[in-house]
């Protein structure tokens, strides 16, 4: 019996001990006919580790490509392999949720460690144990802004249209069941970016936060400083949207702006997670230190044991569902424990030196990229904006046909924007330090034989 | 020196030097606006590799793991995590695959996804299912929100209330609360099972459904399930389910028979994908007939005559309630999860309900006769089951805490404790069918010694653990000097 | 600096410590013409952890195949994946032998374990800790077999035609050293055994041993038991030769004939070891009580603490390098620790009853494989002896020309028996449980068209 | 409990089912004459999949490691194994490669051998390597057995002798001994050099060669090599070195321009390949022009014109001394030697040298100023150094063994100890280069706790360890009442 341990006198010894005669009379609670259903008979025969770990891996086989130049929100970047032979040593990977303190102290210290270096790259004071993904953490950011914002009694948030639009949809399923309301704020078609012209109109209305996603969507920068005093100016409170890769070169929220940003959030999947088909992702969740008590999640808190030794344990637990119930701050109950380990590790061994270099390889890659491509007849740059490490282009032809074209070589080419933003003929084309000379040059042979 | 957190390692200077590309030069960043670039460095670690590898291999000690321990924590299934598992969802082709990548490049993947789609149907019962929710809480608030975009496509607008036994986990009302409802509590009964009277009460035209879990978090099977069903069908709210408890009845019984409208899953628990110190799970949803169109996206589906693969997204299924993830939710969850049920297969499964329960059932007649209360001695245990030590409490001065910091020091995991809240110094223990019959011996002969502790020497068990890497930890200096980033002075 | 820790801070405190200017006068000693060559100009710049691991992955990838029969020592069998993810945890990865006992209980305890398992498998008395492979580990028996056969004062040993040739050559350089010889039995060209009438010529001199390859490299089975008893007769010890796998459904060397082998070694690869291009692998190495002090390698004991608690040690050091130099049984001075580790929880793992189901499918499919190969024109069985799970085939053309062109084929067809044999047209061929039908299928169709 | 034996947890009839194919029937076996049919079944442990996994993880916590500890442990070259170059040698590539496949399939992993070759020569100044031995051991043998074929070949068969200075590891003259050898050991002088007088003496025409390591096991650089070679090349003889120590003189000094004719190397050691309790290693050997003949096979060749890669075996150098083992040795040792070549590169490969030294001076130089006795004073330290604890073993009855046991106390690994022989009560200490300042420092703290201990509190120190999973253990018991096997009753 796979994974099950009794052999015939184990089980006679148990009935025994329980008093029944047999396994099935422990079910005798349940409505005899009510178990008809139960003999599962669509399921196939079991197997063992060795077919299905061939059937998989003859799967894994056919997803397998050349090349990618897919980003969109999620980027693939080398992974030191120390942080998943560390993260799946089974004292991480099979423990749970460290409700016994003493006997987690690994994973505690682990989240302990976590929750200040994203505070130390956001520039904020204090951080969760992480939470779903980028885009979920949006949803818990606006719906915190609407507790944290007291000076605000809006439930309507500004979201621009440059954001991540699957940031802006996830983010929409979640929150409009609590009739809350994402008032768009357009980007500059020309520049690619949030201009401060374009939230002019929304001036004087009462709105609990102003979304800021640097980079956008586009890969643009945004002139984050403008933005955010625009906001807080305006009475609302700030939620950055960011790049944790770009951090390590980038003006952190916390420093946007004379004040900062009050939230942020963002995709942790570049630090140290594999892209894996979109997840188990985390995502990252700091705040200034006076809205603690309206972030949700998990949050590990320093103190002592009754020795006076040093330890930590969960805290905050007022805010949360299984203390609080109908009255918390969030459903969410887990963190994302396993892909937050594999990033503090990632983080510790790139250091802040390191993690800059990877972000300046990746900005420096896709420059070199879209100077590759636009040299080709009738590509261009599709925004002026200055971008981190992905770029918009426009093609000559329709974006979707030539994307295809290069698939059939092997090569994933980029992202269409034709769906998202009716920009027919447009691409969005990342690339990172794990792209070599040699593949942009692949890449755009490749581009240019599709084009001719 | 123990405790010595990574930022103390760090000495200026110092790199894991293979890790990173060479530096670039300043003018490889020129076209980024100075006022844009940051102007200090941030405070990460500045350390060897070797560093790096001993800290969190030695900090990794100071947990118990699956692993290493029996881990009896109620309603969490703590069951063995098959290796194979990992390895097959690590396997290159799955691991970089991007989430977004043309459906030319991703059919092997949505084969494994369609299966498990499949697969879930049928352990379920229910007519369709997504696999999306990236948790259990996310499952639980997909299934609120089909049951809201429900009632609204039928313009059945008054009905603002979800039903909730008291006995429930404390994300079903939070997940109500997130999905805009009100929430009532029903009570449960001496017997464990609802109060029925009280739900019928309760039930009425602004009833938008009812959340339970069965086996009921009380550790045993609501036996008036069908009754509960009629009557809140009757006053036109749905059935949502908690799949917290499906380990008890795989094979058994199906909450789509049970007559419930839609469910939650977690993987991560009767599927065995590891709990990864807190995650991540999967929350996969099923649905009955009147919720398919409902279910989130995006889902797998297949071509009939091409047998291709494709997505289902919001634009082939506008009545979704949408994306919950930037993505697709937790695939390498969900691989890991079609390992196990391809390991297992129709016995499998099948099995998995049968030797959970009768674990949990010798379990509990085990503890019972060295003196253990059960909370309901007169049921049959499910998967898991409730001791109460009031008696302790009040004779020895030793509660349900101290009897579970101390069972550390046996090298036992504490079962869950305080909950479900209804019975006060409580024990919630589910051994899993995955552990061995000498492995609850160990837990029982554990237990025992602690009685006689709680007797003759209870310092012993209130001052405990002793052999940890820590002793009891002040709570409330945590919560009140709070300290939840390090910093250097 | 890659996987140097220290800081020009730290440099210079250090160089202060010891009194020195520089670290170039820690050298001092070293006469400075002697330093000349040592700018190591030939080697290439240092590469990150992700350049050099995308090199050598485009490497391995070119040495993937479809399928492959290729046997010959080396067999490929599913490895679970527990028992790699537990051997290179970094506590057994990372450690080194055993010295300090205290802090080595977990290495001491799984070679005790090992130890255990080969003796059950093999019906012997004891084991050591390994040794480098099964090929080198025959050379130590060899020489082992001159000490402990007390009754004979030989330097001779007799070894079968039908033992691996590679076997015989590395056992040959090993022991020509010391002037041993090793004289060789041949076997019957018809039923591809060695049989007790080729050892008759033999009879009434002094050997020190007879080797006995079960099965042989033919993947024929010997009468064990016949040979073994005729050996004893004429004052040899027994050296056994099996395959780990096999005894799980074979009988075991120690109850061959009236009294069993004196010796046995064997390649350990099968058990849980991947190819791996052919190591590291391991040798085990058994014997009867009588001879454990002519044993060569590293032997665990169970022993107590002061405190009268169990725990384990290496012991009978005496006849080792590094107390006895010269007088040593061997100069080895390690065993094969991790891949022993590994064997370990791999027969652990599969336990008496799923080794012999992995034996019993390695057997019944390379019979299968045999009788569908056979039904093609002009291709035979090359002898008529049982055999366990490798067949010698006779072709209708050139054996090296069919499996060139099985290799254009992507399938790796099995060994010539051309250049060890001079079977030029006979090869050696392999199935194992990891082949499914579809497997051998399309292997009998890509010869069908090469041979047409 | 806690050392339990996995055969103490088997069961009749349980198994990790998962793991093995469905039996087969007799039928199937029918081929297999009876009388070779094992008559009972092996008493194998029968258990299941979490037990064996909870069962090698908890004992994997009882070891010191390099992941988890400093571990000076002299000759060993303890230093930080690359996870990059473990995963590199698990690429599924390589890991499937069968070691008989053609060289068509070959290619990628014949080119990883062929650089590592020429690295390898390159940076011990030799004219040719192979691959081939599986351990240092192995390396030694072989080049032994070179220098025997060398003199064979000339005919110079009086040639009987090998000269080994009495510092040397007890390997080298157990392999001269095996390969046919009389060994004939040369003192080592007051300041830790060869005796050159001793050694004018020894030699004759029966040398046929000098086995010796430089930097040697006293932890110092032989300062008179060259007349050393001199002296044993004038008398016909061959130098061999035995690449322990090449940690010490990488980019600083190499062994062919030392005027050695034969070397081996521990890439498990140089090479920062894993120890894995005690193996597997890796030996190559390298050699000078006129050794070249005599190489051991396989090793990978290229063809000139196309850059393809073959094997060179005995077919095409049919002077060699043949195979050391069935394949062509430790393909995945060398694979992870390759990648650290790689990661290091040319200025890498000189820093080992330079900090591994650096470290060691500094250790101990600390360690004298707090009272250490180093046995070559007035000597650098090469990566190594040897101190004498005589004086602690006479003052407080506190020998070295007794130091070693105290500094698992305070999560140290001990030093190698006794060894080399000639100096009584000595700790042999190599740091390497990748441990940090402050975990020497942490060594040093310790080793001055247990002086003040030996000093105040003998009996703490001559009583360790207590913290480990056992105290002392009976060796005498252990080698007297063998017991190597368990068995049940």
């Amino acid at each position: 019996m796979p994974y099950i341990p009794h052999t015939e006198d184990d089980v006679q010894a148990m009935l025994a001990a329980i008093g029944a005669d047999s396994i099935e009379q422990l079910f005798d609670e349940i409505p005899a006919h009510l178990k008809a259903g139960s003999s599962l008979d669509a399921l196939p025969e079991g197997q063992g580790e060795m077919e299905v770990t061939r059937l998989m891996a003859d799967r894994a086989e056919q997803d397998r490509f050349a090349l990618s130049f897919l980003g969109g929100g999620a980027y693939a970047h080398h992974i030191p392999a120390a942080v998943w032979e560390l993260a799946t040593r089974g004292e991480y990977y099979t423990a749970y949720t460290p409700y016994q303190a003493e006997a987690s102290q690994g994973t505690l210290q682990v989240i302990y460690e976590y929750q200040t270096l994203i505070a130390r790259l956001t520039g904020m004071d204090v951080s969760n144990a992480s939470v779903y993904d980028g885009a979920s953490g949006l949803a818990e950011a606006v719906l915190m802004s609407l507790r944290a914002n007291r000076k605000s009694k809006s439930r309507k948030v500004l979201v621009p249209d440059a954001l991540n639009p699957r940031y802006r949809s996830a983010c929409e399923a979640i929150v409009s069941n609590q009739d809350v309301e994402l008032v768009s704020v357009p980007f500059c078609t020309d520049a690619g970016q949030t201009l401060v012209d374009s939230l002019s109109p929304f001036a004087g209305d009462d709105y609990a936060a102003l979304v800021i996603s640097q980079p956008n969507y586009f890969g643009s920068l945004e002139d984050v400083d403008a933005l955010t005093d625009w906001a807080h100016a305006n009475g609302m409170l700030v939620i950055a949207v960011t790049n944790p890769t770009s951090l390590a070169i980038l003006t952190p929220p916390g420093e946007w702006g004379s004040e900062g940003a009050d939230v942020v959030v963002g995709e942790g999947q570049p630090l140290g997670v594999p892209l894996s088909s979109g997840g188990p992702y985390f995502g990252f969740m700091a705040c200034k230190k006076k809205h603690v008590r309206q972030m949700p999640g998990r949050i590990i808190g320093r103190t002592v044991d009754m020795e006076g030794k040093q330890g930590f344990t969960l805290t905050l637990q007022a805010r949360e569902q299984h203390i609080r119930r109908s009255k918390a701050t969030s459903n969410i109950c887990t963190n994302q424990g396993l892909a937050m380990t594999a990033a503090t590790i990632y983080v510790s061994l790139l250091g802040p030196d390191g993690l800059a270099s990877v972000a300046g390889h990746c900005h420096a890659n896709t420059q070199k990229l879209a100077d590759k491509l636009t040299a080709l007849d009738g590509v261009e740059r599709a925004f002026t904006a200055p971008v981190f490490h992905e770029v918009a282009l426009t093609l000559p032809q329709d974006a979707d046909t030539v994307l295809a074209k290069l698939a059939e070589k092997d090569i994933l080419g980029g992202l269409s924007l034709a769906k998202d933003y009716s920009m027919k003929n447009a691409i969005l084309v990342n690339a990172t330090e794990v792209h070599t000379e040699g593949d942009l040059d692949l890449f755009v042979a490749a581009m240019k034989e599709v084009l001719a | 020196n123990e405790t010595t957190l990574i930022f103390q390692h760090s000495r200026p200077g110092r790199s894991a030097t293979a890790q990173a590309p060479k530096p670039v030069s300043e003018d490889q960043l020129s076209a980024i606006p100075t006022n844009l670039r940051r102007k200090n460095k941030p405070g990460l670690p500045e350390v060897s590799e070797l560093e790096v590898v001993r800290h969190y291999t030695n900090l990794s000690a100071k947990n118990f793991a699956i692993d290493k321990q029996f881990y009896p924590l109620g309603s969490c299934t703590m069951k063995y995590n098959p290796r194979g598992a990992n390895r097959a969802a690590m396997l290159p082709g799955f691991l970089n695959r991007h989430p977004l990548a043309p459906a030319t490049h991703s059919q092997g993947y949505l084969a494994c996804l369609y299966e498990l789609q499949d697969f879930l149907k049928e352990v379920t019962g229910m007519k369709g299912v997504s696999l999306a929710p990236m948790a259990g809480a996310q499952g639980e608030f997909a299934g609120v929100a089909m049951i809201r975009a429900y009632h609204e496509a039928r313009g059945d607008d008054a009905r603002t209330e979800i039903l909730i036994p008291e006995a429930a986990h404390g994300t079903n009302p939070a997940t109500a609360t997130m999905c805009g409802y009100k929430v009532r509590e029903v009570p449960v009964g001496k017997n464990g099972d609802v109060d029925l009277e009280a739900l019928k009460e309760a039930c009425g035209p602004q009833t938008a459904g009812l959340m339970m879990t069965n086996p009921s978090t009380c550790g045993v099977f609501e036996r008036q399930i069908e009754a509960i069903a009629k009557t809140v069908h009757d006053a036109g709210g749905l059935l949502y389910y908690d799949g917290a408890n499906l380990n008890a009845i795989l094979g058994k019984v199906r909450p789509g028979d049970m007559g419930f409208d839609v469910i939650h899953m977690n993987l991560h628990k009767t599927f065995a994908t590891p709990h990864g110190g807190g995650g991540p799970g999967a929350g996969p949803v099923g649905v009955s007939q009147r919720l398919l169109d409902y279910l989130p996206t995006p889902m797998a589906g297949q071509d009939e005559e091409s047998g291709d693969y494709h997505w289902i997204d919001t634009g082939t299924l506008p009545t979704s309630i949408g994306h919950l993830s930037a993505f697709m939710g937790n695939a390498g969850v969900l691989l890991r999860a079609y390992f196990y049920a391809m390991v297992l297969g129709r016995q499998g499964m099948i099995r998995v309900g049968e030797y959970s329960t009768l674990a949990a059932n010798y379990l509990l007649k085990r503890l019972e006769a060295i003196g253990c209360q059960a909370a309901y001695p007169e049921r049959r245990a499910s998967h898991e089951f409730i001791l109460a030590f009031a008696k302790q409490a009040k004779d020895n001065h030793v509660t349900a805490l101290d009897i579970a910091k101390r069972l550390l020091d046996y090298n036992q995991h504490a079962p869950t404790i305080y909950f479900p809240l209804l019975v006060p110094e409580c024990f919630l223990i589910e051994p899993t069918e995955t552990e061995t019959k000498e492995a609850m011996d160990d837990f029982i002969d554990a237990m025992e010694k602690i009685f006689n502790e709680a007797n003759t020497d209870p310092d012993t068990v209130t001052q405990a653990p002793f052999t940890q890497p820590v002793r009891r930890l002040d709570d409330v200096k945590a919560a009140k000097e709070l300290d939840l980033v390090w910093s250097e002075c």
